[in-house]
């Protein structure tokens, strides 16, 4: 799972769902997402998936990398119905089909929507000490990256993490240290800056929108329509 | 760039006196040399090599430090205690910029402090607006602060730091990872900040080539008793000996210019390139004239 | 592959609900503990940790399919409130990203944070017992990591006595029928086979996966307890 | 500490030819102007501005990316391929400190590289030890990192690097985040080893005034071309439009010598304080000399 690769896909792709209104493609993910969970049958499954690949799809290119996304609750999904291929492999296509589309929807979500746009959405529901950690671990996970990165780059310039698996998980746990150390000192510093800028409510996002246009309902009417077919289908 | 209103006068709007300091593993920071004052108007810097005590200073100015003894007066109030008091006139520039920018797009960060301290919108979205565009980021409003270059960081903090139109800006090392370009734009800024404004400020640092630019007034830190030297960056670039002692080396003009008395030019320090030209040209003159070479 | 992320569609409504119903309850209870300390400290140190949970996970494994989660080892460093409040970002995170469900947060969290709270209370006991962090720490970790995936197990075995019954259970009227007239038979003959062999699959690949993360998190300690030993220290405000 | 040596013949060690890459975001970086070669026994500096390449040219050297176009070439090999070949002759001293030192303490930092190659336990602790007591940090071997100055964690890193005994140098940015004494400490150090391992370095930074005490040979990379300049520290400097052109200000000195000469004075840009006061001196004797003064 690729954070910054996926922020990347989010904050300068142009396809036709990134110019969408934020609220709009999250109120029609959410709506596929119920559809998806919804099927109970593999052809409702299936119906559901379609319609999400076919939302997906207006990623253009980067549908791909949603797929690709979506894989890896298939890999979950298929390993908690590995029993049951034998005595209910329909069951068991089912589950791993909704897998797919729901990993699917957050897929396309997340890489056509900034972080900060889903957020702040999410701290309308959460309380504040949530939402500003939420808020900051995602600054501060682009930070620690980088250090992350550099340091890996160095223990590869030094000599490498070592022999054998043992020895390179032994030196992964000593740079997480050096990571983990330098954190708590940017902790400290956060804190310092938090109390000198008057920090105490809560840390919000206050982006603007223009206006809903013809594809923001355009979305919201399709993932409705694709949920109603879905509950009825059965 | 050089508008220094020296100013020896006028009303004392921060004050530290004799203040000693010990942090929880031990280390004792004593700044109980001379007294430090700030004046309004003033653009001060605290010059000192690292481990000297500038962020000490720095941090107690804030309120973020408890002195164990000694005395800190912000705007008449004591910072530790009663730092939210005076907080609106308060500007805060810290030295990791990276861990400066709270908020998560631009806009949200500059206006992050007049929306916590509760102003009303239309208030947060002038002075939002305004001081985005007196710094040139009102293109960057909308983006998310780690996409930005180190320059552009630095002035979303500055932003956030003005936006409340502060009487008093406090930066802590603010050159420390900008390249010579953004380094000269970040002082350009500073300085038009202060005649526009006539906010003052005080700046820590250890490049001390820029003091010239950025001070008219310059506290020396280091050495055993913190505060060591204070006065104009001519006065105190006219010190090298003292300045050698807290690990501070002049700049390569002032040094030139040391080099050339010492050798019996008659010539004083000269704080920026122009000043030197004219004081060389003085010398050529003084040299071609009749008037003897005043050799010493 | 330490611990199992529990994607959507898999679980029925009921257990969803309850899910994060207790996962809200537990929020509820961090908070608490945590009103008495500022917020300006409590929301760096659970972004950092949060952040850094996030990264471990990106961290390239030599060994297909496993990542490493530090839940164990956030516990260790915060405490069970911050490191509760942690896992829920992480694990919000997690969702929009297809990597573990979004209906099934709640479960998710209460799993993970079941590890933090498991990590802090065995690493203030293990203390003690080993002279070396280094131990002190992988046995923590290996511990928290088995009960987590116990518990685990206990969930999707108590949501999944009939497969038809998770597909059915919020019925109506036309397919209760169905449902029931299909699926007894099955419920007491195959489905414990298959839970068997489910656990028999989580447990075995499990156990490398506790084997990874016990040594990367021993080694983290280790170094940690030797640069900066306040921070792996149980005091006595950490506890919620 | 200017012994330089300058080399525009010998063995070649490193050698990049019109390199193009594309970053994963799509930045394109082309460093296809002049060729960029490293012989051996030379100090070359890589001088730019922020986003001018040199971290790229950097890590194209260290194998850390792979060009689209273009030829790197070190020690005979693609390092991209194949530098764990070439890991034992290269040193690596990376532009953030704390991003470099592993260790838990000092010691187990210093030997990491030789641990890592797996050489015998006796070799290791001879080199650690040699390297330690020529850096002076042998008083912090057990000491931990976290805890050390900035100066000292340089020092510490570049230990690390030099443990295997290099043939080849590479620093990246060394100078970022040190105040200016461990600066001097520093090219003091980078002289020193110079001497008396006879280790070929490329140093990359975007501090001008150092540039004359690290280097005998300079890269200026900027602009669209990349590789814009390349000379002895006299050439380039005395280029001054050119450098201005790729966002580069000369060093106050330079820029003295510069206006002086604009104004007729019959002086060349000196590299140090003493050139320039030899410089100055002589313009004086001519001043006062029968010979009329040359103004132009």
């Amino acid at each position: 799972m690729d954070v910054q690769f996926i922020d990347e896909l989010a904050a300068n792709g142009r396809t036709p769902l990134h110019a969408a209104l934020p609220w709009a493609k999250i109120a029609a993910s959410a709506a596929l997402l119920a559809a998806s969970i919804a099927a109970r049958t593999p052809s409702a499954a299936g119906a559901a998936a379609a319609a999400v690949i076919f939302f997906a799809s207006a990623s253009r290119s980067q549908l791909r990398h949603a797929a690709v996304m979506a894989l890896y609750p298939v890999f979950f999904a298929g390993l908690f119905v590995l029993g049951w291929i034998r005595s209910d492999p329909l069951f068991a296509l089912t589950v791993v089909i909704k897998a797919f589309s729901t990993g699917l929807v957050a897929a396309t979500l997340i890489t056509t929507t900034p972080f900060v746009d889903i957020f702040a959405a999410i701290s309308r529901v959460t309380p504040a000490v949530v939402s500003d950690a939420l808020f900051m671990a995602y600054r501060s996970f682009f930070v620690l990256i980088n250090e992350l990165q550099d340091l890996l780059r160095a223990v590869r310039l030094r000599g490498g993490a070592g022999r054998g698996l043992f020895q390179q998980l032994r030196t992964y746990g000593q740079v997480l240290g050096v990571v983990i150390l330098h954190s708590a000192d940017m902790t400290e510093r956060m804190y310092r800056v938090m109390v000198v800028r008057g920090y105490s409510q809560r840390i919000e996002s206050a982006r603007e929108w223009p206006p809903p246009g013809s594809l923001d309902y355009l979305l919201i009417a399709y993932a409705a329509t694709v949920l109603g077919l879905v509950l009825a289908l059965g | 760039m050089d508008n220094a209103i020296p100013i020896d006068q006028g009303e004392i709007i921060a004050q530290v006196n004799c203040l000693k300091h010990v942090y929880p593993d031990q280390t004792a920071v004593d700044l109980c040399g001379l007294d430090f004052t700030v004046r309004r108007g003033q653009r001060v810097a605290v010059l000192g090599a690292n481990g000297s005590g500038k962020s000490t200073l720095i941090f107690h100015l804030l309120g973020l430090l408890s002195p164990v003894d000694g005395q800190v007066t912000v705007f008449g109030v004591n910072p530790a205690k009663r730092f939210r008091d005076i907080r609106h006139r308060v500007g805060v520039l810290l030295q990791n910029v990276d861990d400066q920018i709270i908020g998560p797009t631009v806009w949200d960060d500059v206006t992050f402090t007049p929306r916590a301290l509760g102003w009303p919108r239309s208030q947060v979205e002038a002075r939002g607006n305004a001081i985005c565009d007196r710094l040139g980021i009102s293109h960057l409003k909308t983006r998310i602060p780690h996409y930005l270059s180190g320059g552009e960081k630095r002035k979303v903090a500055l932003a956030g730091a003005l936006v409340t139109e502060p009487e008093l800006l406090i930066m802590d090392e603010p050159f420390t990872g900008l390249d010579p370009r953004s380094r000269s734009e970040l002082v350009r800024l500073m300085n038009q900040i202060h005649l526009e404004y006539g906010v003052t400020y005080v700046v820590s640092t250890h490049e001390i080539d820029f003091v010239p630019h950025i001070a008219d007034w310059v506290y020396v830190l280091g050495g055993r008793h913190g505060i060591t030297l204070s006065g104009t960056p001519e006065q105190v670039f006219s010190q090298p000996e003292a300045l050698r002692a807290v690990s501070i080396d002049l700049p390569a003009l002032a040094e030139l210019f040391e080099v050339l008395h010492k050798k019996g030019w008659d010539v004083t320090v000269p704080l920026t390139v122009d000043q030197a030209v004219i004081e060389l040209e003085r010398c050529k003159l003084d040299a071609v004239a009749p008037t003897p070479p005043r050799e010493s | 592959m330490s611990h199992l992320h529990i994607p959507d569609g898999l679980i029925p409504l009921p257990w969803i609900l309850a899910g994060i119903g207790l996962a809200a309850l537990f929020v509820c209870v961090a908070l608490r503990a945590l009103k008495r300390r500022d917020r300006a400290k409590v929301v760096p140190r659970i972004a950092t940790l949060s952040a850094l949970m996030l990264l471990a996970m990106g961290l390239p494994i030599p060994l297909l399919g496993y990542h490493l989660n530090l839940t164990v080892l956030t516990g260790m460093i915060a405490g069970p409130a911050e490191g509760f409040i942690a896992v829920l970002v992480v694990n919000l995170i997690l969702a929009l990203t297809a990597h573990g469900g979004i209906t099934v947060v709640g479960l998710n969290t209460l799993v993970s944070g079941l590890e933090v709270c498991l990590g802090w209370l065995i690493w203030r006991s293990l203390r003690q017992v080993f002279r070396r962090p280094f131990a002190a720490a992988a046995v923590s970790t290996v511990i928290a990591l088995l009960i987590s995936t116990t518990a685990m197990l206990a969930i999707v075995a108590g949501t999944r006595v009939s497969p038809d019954l998770a597909l059915h259970r919020n019925d109506h009227a036309e397919h209760v029928e169905h449902a029931e007239s299909a699926d007894h038979a099955r419920v007491a003959g195959s489905d414990s086979g298959s839970l068997k062999a489910f656990a028999a699959i989580v447990y075995s690949a499990g156990a490398l996966g506790w084997a990874v993360e016990a040594l990367v998190v021993g080694s983290a300690a280790e170094f940690i307890a030797k640069s900066r030993p306040d921070m792996l220290d149980p005091g006595p405000d950490r506890g919620a």
